[in-house]
């Protein structure tokens, strides 16, 4: 299972606060997928919201196999001015 | 709206007169902003520059006459008038930016009427007058008379201001301005100081006229400041008394540009400046 | 993709050539948004709210249709009802209907200058004189500026649909509090308590304006058939097809942006606020519609950077090293959530490794315009307060501040905000070319003071298409879909000229409409040169690759016998002795080797790396007056690489000044009806060239291995550090600590004389 | 309304329009003339960006009336270039990078035309001055300072005698 962590508190509202959580997944679609059953509306909000980290690397391409031992970041995704 | 571009007084005052809402035109410089955002409204523009005794300056009984229509950078050119009154030339040529002064003349910047014009203080400083035209002819009135509150002058229905005088000056005489802005340029005076003095050989003063900017509803004469210098080599003691006769006389309020404390503070910083470069000025001027 | 070129082998990357777009720039022939005519135009003017809170009751525009050439009237009622929610466009996502209340507001106005209904007539004067003929009916409400203020439980509550979002549990009241935004590790009050030295205070900044030169301004022409151009500036055609097409109901592709040269955004163009206005108007009235903001109306209904209110506590051992920090920042976001506190949570301590820390941020709506992305948006707010008090712990210790941030700067591998390791990031390097440089030991004068602060931003890559094509004489065009705010056509043609190994002047690059090329996020987060100059060099290095095979053919050898270098294809082949064929021998006979060679290339990096800056500021202080002076500026930047120096040292003087002006004198005032006091350059003081010394700069290039030329993103940067930098050396010059923004003369006067 | 007839010299050439009294000389340059390039920043003389020489001397086009442009000679940032070769100035912005956005630079490029013709040899400090009318919000004033004073400097060679 991978260990997905919650970087600050910006997805507290969906996950009750949650500071991360073990997931098992193929890649990332997976992984949104997964996160969605366990917490409705977490989907839209990752899409919109998260950058996501996958073993220590920014990942923009969803399809990055995600493995067992993985471990995955979320926080907020800020671009700039 | 109508504009017109007469070369004779008379023709000006009676274009002037025809309208309620006829304004003259000289530089444009707060005109044209004041009409751009609605501020007024005028049915008539009346462009004087095309009156001979509207623009340029002229030698006038030992003393000088300009133009209301002159364009502030014209008076640097004049070498008489910057030895004699430095203070109300370098005033004039604080506002706004090259482009502005190039346009803006010491004329619209009295009607203007802003608590905050740079040139009025040295002006007043200057014991400048002003001669007014209008239906019921010409006449001469000193330049703070003109004043009656923010924006508003006491010019009546069909008058403008043609030229403002500047008297003659006593050997050893030197005036000078300075005002207080954030920026170093294109800036609205939060505090403007203009002093005017003579003195002796001895370097003792024995005339001083000091006025103030933006520290009430209209520019101000103090006569307490000047009276603070008279018989003095602006010792400390007398700056002293200076800075305190200037504070008294402020009625400033709280706006974008300054706060009350501020403005109070600032006229006793300024004025012993002022006054110190005017007093320079009248021992060189020896 | 390319491997990155070693420094000595380039021959384009690093010089100065003149821009492609210069000469039209200096000769006054350059078309910005309000330069551009269409025949048969009409020209269009906004109805603006008096009022800063006010529900609408009813807006009554017959008397403005029946004045003689006014050919169209609009209110938010005509954009279709879209349930979109929000859409991916801009930077981090735009509300769709929020974006249509800005550019034409729904039951209520939230601030003073917000649009409530726009005119369509044959002359601007007409236009002007039909908005005065429109009757809206206000139910005034009472309003609040202040986010302190809008926080409180009595303060008149903007939107009746918003709960805060990340507290524990949602609350059933709603209030002007968006959300509450928390990023924790390790036991800061611990730490706190074990500190020897703490650096604290309660540091506030005002709203301010990106104060680009030229006004939002565009022409819109809807066909019979409802496809529709557009022709404007901004910072993204893509980004303004994408919320103009949402808020007006239109299929993309019904929909074409042709980007016209921009005058300065600086994040503040990366919205729109006139497009679909224009496009409902010029629907209405068959005709092409003009629109041009004035500049009051930019300052009044135009997102300004947020103001803050930031209280930190940052303790460190008697040695320097900083053990544990504690912040709350509450951001003022205006009257829509825009640019919020997060990006300030996650930047305020970035630059330094603090083992234990509790950051909170709060987002607070009040009735002022909706804030927007303003240059490395919502950074400068917080690193100006941790800057501040990291300065008072030198201070205290007796410590070189820059020594002081050299012990704790985060080095490459340590963690970032995001958990992921630091890349090769260059902040130490920064921090020794800082100290290194003349201007750190110069002498003072009297009433002078020398004060420094470090600053960073995380850059962005996001999406970008580049295309490149050979012409039949060897020269190339380069195509991207970014508009070149401050030099980057130069920049394209460059790292494209050496992957083909040309000239530069063989290689010229244009920026397309948004129907002529791939899809490209907008020119922002510092991440054009980065992202799409890897496009481009992609999109290069595969034409190169055809050029070769193209070679191959005409000399009959197999293609991995070819190599190319400067321009020309040669054949390592030993048994031939072929002399080399040149890009235009190549090009001249496309025809018979296969016909036209070009290639576009997408991307959409994840790698950009953080930048950092270390900024040196002399001050001259009137302790009678308050008046500060700036009488020398250093600005240290760490580049990457930089492809055109010139114009990487013009975003730092640039960023720099602006960072300077947010300093001394620039602020939203509202008077007392919460009307803006200001919204003109005259008492909106930028700086001018007289308030300033030349701004020497200082480029540290550390390339980025991930990126062909080894770019890392440097446009946002540089205005970090100018707040505390400008407010250190103040403190230095008088003894006395400064917490508020702007050191205008008054405050520092009242600051000097003790008062409050 | 009833439109006036103005006839100025515009760059050299007879320029004649018709315009509203309270038409502004940068609106006629702009929509009657259809020349662009002098820029509206702000309308109220607070940023220079329509900077125009009229009889030899530089104001801010938005605060003239077109009609008071009649029978003046108006010297505009089309006219800089003489028989499509660049001025020194506008030669000299491009090499140093003196632009960003490029918005305010007709207007900086006339008002350091203006400060050249009255004074070959200013100080930093002099230019600094002339310049305060002209903001710029991309540059921090630097390249544009610097470009001023090579040019000026290269105009003076120029002039000296061999």
């Amino acid at each position: 299972m991978a260990r997905v962590t919650f970087v600050s508190s910006f997805c507290d509202n969906l996950t009750g606060g949650a500071e991360s959580l073990e997931l098992s997944a193929a890649n990332v679609f997976g992984l949104v997928r997964a996160l969605e059953a366990r917490f409705p509306g977490m989907a839209e909000h990752v899409e919109k919201r998260a950058a996501i980290a996958v073993d220590g690397e920014v990942v923009q391409a969803w399809g990055t196999p995600i493995s067992e031992d993985s471990e995955v970041l979320l926080y907020p995704r800020i671009a700039g001015g | 709206m109508s504009y017109h571009a007469p070369a004779d007084v008379t023709e000006a005052v009676t274009l002037l007169a025809s309208q309620d809402n006829a304004r003259p035109l000289a530089g444009g410089t707060d005109l044209l902003v004041q009409m751009r955002s609605g501020r007024v409204r005028p049915e008539m523009i009346v462009d004087i520059k095309r009156i001979d005794r509207a623009m340029g300056v002229r030698a006038r009984d030992g003393g000088f006459a300009i133009g209301a229509a002159t364009p502030c950078t014209e008076l640097l050119n004049e070498t008489a008038l910057c030895k004699a009154w430095p203070g109300v030339v370098e005033a004039a040529n604080l506002i706004g930016s090259v482009q502005v002064r190039n346009r803006a003349t010491i004329g619209g910047n009295l009607c203007n009427a802003s608590p905050a014009a740079d040139s009025v203080p040295a002006l007043i400083a200057a014991n400048a007058s002003a001669v007014v035209v209008g239906p019921a002819g010409e006449r001469e009135v000193p330049v703070q008379d003109l004043l009656a509150g923010p924006g508003r002058t006491t010019l009546g229905k069909g008058e403008f201001l043609l030229e403002i005088l500047l008297p003659p000056r006593p050997p050893r005489s030197g005036d000078a301005y300075l005002r207080s802005i954030p920026r170093t340029e294109m800036d609205i005076a939060v505090v403007g100081v203009g002093v005017s003095l003579t003195c002796d050989e001895s370097g003792a003063c024995t005339d001083a006229r000091v006025a103030l900017g933006a520290v009430a509803p209209t520019a101000l004469l103090v006569p307490e400041a000047g009276a603070a210098l008279v018989g003095s080599r602006l010792e400390d003691a007398a700056l002293e008394k200076l800075a305190e006769a200037v504070k008294a006389a402020c009625r400033p309020i709280d706006d974008k540009r300054g706060t009350i404390d501020y403005r109070i503070a600032m006229t006793a910083v300024f004025a012993p400046r002022v006054a110190r470069i005017a007093h320079q000025r009248a021992q060189e001027a020896a | 993709m390319t491997k990155l070129l070693d420094k000595q082998e380039l021959k384009v990357v690093g010089t100065r050539p003149v821009r492609p777009d210069g000469a039209d720039k200096v000769t006054g022939k350059a078309v910005y948004g309000a330069d551009y005519n269409l025949p048969g135009m009409l020209r269009g003017a906004i109805l603006r709210s008096p009022h800063a809170h006010a529900r609408i009751l009813s807006i009554d525009t017959r008397k403005a249709e029946a004045l003689p050439g006014v050919k169209a009237v609009a209110t938010n009622a005509d954009f279709p009802k879209v349930d979109m929610g929000e859409i991916d466009a801009g930077e981090a996502g735009i509300n769709v209907d929020r974006a249509g209340q800005m550019c034409l507001a729904r039951e209520k106005v939230f601030y003073e200058g917000q649009p409530v209904a726009a005119v369509a007539a044959t002359s601007a004067s007409i236009a002007a004189e039909a908005v005065r003929l429109i009757e809206v009916e206000y139910e005034v409400l009472p309003h609040v500026i202040g986010v302190e203020e809008a926080m409180r439980e009595d303060a008149p509550v903007l939107h009746d649909d918003m709960f805060t979002e990340g507290l524990p549990e949602t609350p059933t009241k709603p209030s002007n509090v968006v959300l509450r935004f928390e990023s924790a590790k390790g036991d800061p009050d611990a730490a706190l308590a074990a500190a020897d030295v703490v650096g604290s205070g309660r540091y506030s900044t005002q709203p301010v304006h990106q104060g680009y030169i030229e006004p939002q301004a565009c022409i819109v022409s809807v066909g019979g058939d409802g496809q529709a151009q557009i022709w404007c500036s901004s910072q993204g055609q893509f980004m303004v097809r994408s919320v103009t097409a949402a808020i007006t109901g239109m299929n993309l592709a019904d929909l074409r942006v042709v980007p016209l040269e921009i005058g300065g955004g600086f994040g503040g163009k990366t919205t729109v606020y006139l497009e679909p206005v224009a496009l409902v108007l010029s629907k209405k009235s068959g005709r092409p519609v003009k629109m041009v903001l004035s500049r009051e109306e930019v300052f009044r209904s135009t997102g300004p950077g947020p103001g803050a209110i930031v209280d930190v506590q940052i303790g460190a051992t008697k040695d320097g090293i900083l053990t544990g920090a504690i912040l709350e920042m509450k951001y003022q976001v205006g009257a829509f959530p825009g640019a919020g506190c997060q990006a300030g949570v996650m930047h305020a301590l970035g630059c330094y490794r603090i083992a234990n820390s509790r950051i909170v941020g709060w987002d607070v709506v009040s009735n002022m315009p909706s804030t927007h992305a303003y240059r490395a948006p919502s950074a400068p707010q917080s690193e100006f307060a941790v800057e501040c008090a990291i300065d008072d712990i030198a201070r205290q210790l007796g410590m070189d501040p820059i020594e002081l941030r050299e012990k704790n700067g985060v080095k490459p591998g340590d963690p970032s905000f995001s958990g992921a390791p630091y890349g090769d990031i260059a902040f130490m390097e920064t921090l020794a070319a800082a100290k290194e440089h003349p201007h750190y030991a110069a002498p003072l004068g009297p009433n002078q003071g020398r004060g420094i602060a470090a600053g960073w931003w995380v850059n962005h890559g996001g999406e970008s298409t580049a295309m490149v094509s050979i012409n039949e004489d060897g020269s190339a065009v380069v195509a991207t879909g970014n508009p070149d705010i401050g030099g980057s056509r130069a920049s394209m043609a460059m790292m494209a000229a050496e992957v083909l190994g040309l000239p530069i002047e063989k290689v010229r690059p244009i920026v397309a409409d948004t129907s002529s090329i791939g899809f490209s996020m907008l020119t922002g987060g510092s991440r054009t040169t980065f992202a799409t100059g890897r496009a481009v060099s992609e999109a290069a290095a595969d034409v190169v690759e055809q050029l070769k095979g193209r070679a191959a053919m005409i000399w009959g050898v197999e293609s991995d016998k070819v190599e190319w270098s400067d321009g020309q294809a040669r054949c390592t082949d030993p048994q031939q002795d072929l002399p080399p064929l040149s890009i235009k021998d190549i090009a001249s006979k496309t025809s018979k080797t296969g016909g036209p060679i070009a290639a576009e290339k997408s991307v959409n990096p994840g790698d950009a790396m953080q930048t950092f800056g270390v900024h040196i500021c002399d001050s001259e202080v009137d302790p009678e007056t308050g008046h500060v002076r700036i009488v020398r500026y250093t600005a240290v930047q760490d580049v990457g690489r930089a492809i055109h120096p010139s114009y990487v040292e013009g975003q730092a003087q640039g960023g720099a000044v602006q960072g300077i002006g947010w300093a001394l004198n620039e602020a939203y005032m509202f008077d007392a009806n919460g009307r803006l006091d200001n919204p003109g350059f005259l008492d909106y003081r930028m700086p001018v060239a007289s308030d300033l010394p030349m701004i020497d700069t200082l480029l540290v290039e550390k390339p980025h291995p991930g990126h062909p030329f080894g770019v890392k993103g440097v446009g946002e940067v540089p205005i970090v550090p100018p707040l505390a930098a400008v407010a250190n050396s103040v403190s230095a010059a008088t003894g006395k600590r400064f917490y508020d923004l702007p050191l205008s003369p008054a405050r520092v006067h009242a600051a000097l004389n003790g008062a409050a | 309304m009833k439109k006036q007839y103005v006839s100025t010299i515009v760059n050299g050439d007879p320029a004649d329009f018709l315009c509203e009294p309270q038409t502004s000389l940068l609106n006629a340059l702009r929509d009657e003339l259809g020349m662009t390039g002098s820029k509206e920043g702000c309308g109220s003389g607070d940023c220079g960006a329509c900077s125009v020489i009229l009889d030899g001397k530089l104001v801010c086009s938005c605060l003239v009336l077109a009609t008071e442009a009649e029978g003046k000679r108006v010297e505009t940032i089309e006219g800089m270039a003489q028989e499509g070769r660049l001025h020194p100035l506008q030669e000299k912005f491009l090499d140093v990078g003196a632009l960003q956005c490029g918005f305010c630079t007709p207007g900086v490029l006339i008002a350091a035309k203006a400060l050249l013709d009255r004074n070959p040899d200013p100080s930093e400090e002099e230019t600094r001055y002339w310049l305060a009318g002209n903001l710029c919000r991309c540059t921090g004033y630097d390249k544009i300072i610097r470009a001023v004073l090579e040019a000026a400097a290269e105009l003076r060679q120029e002039r000296a005698p061999a």
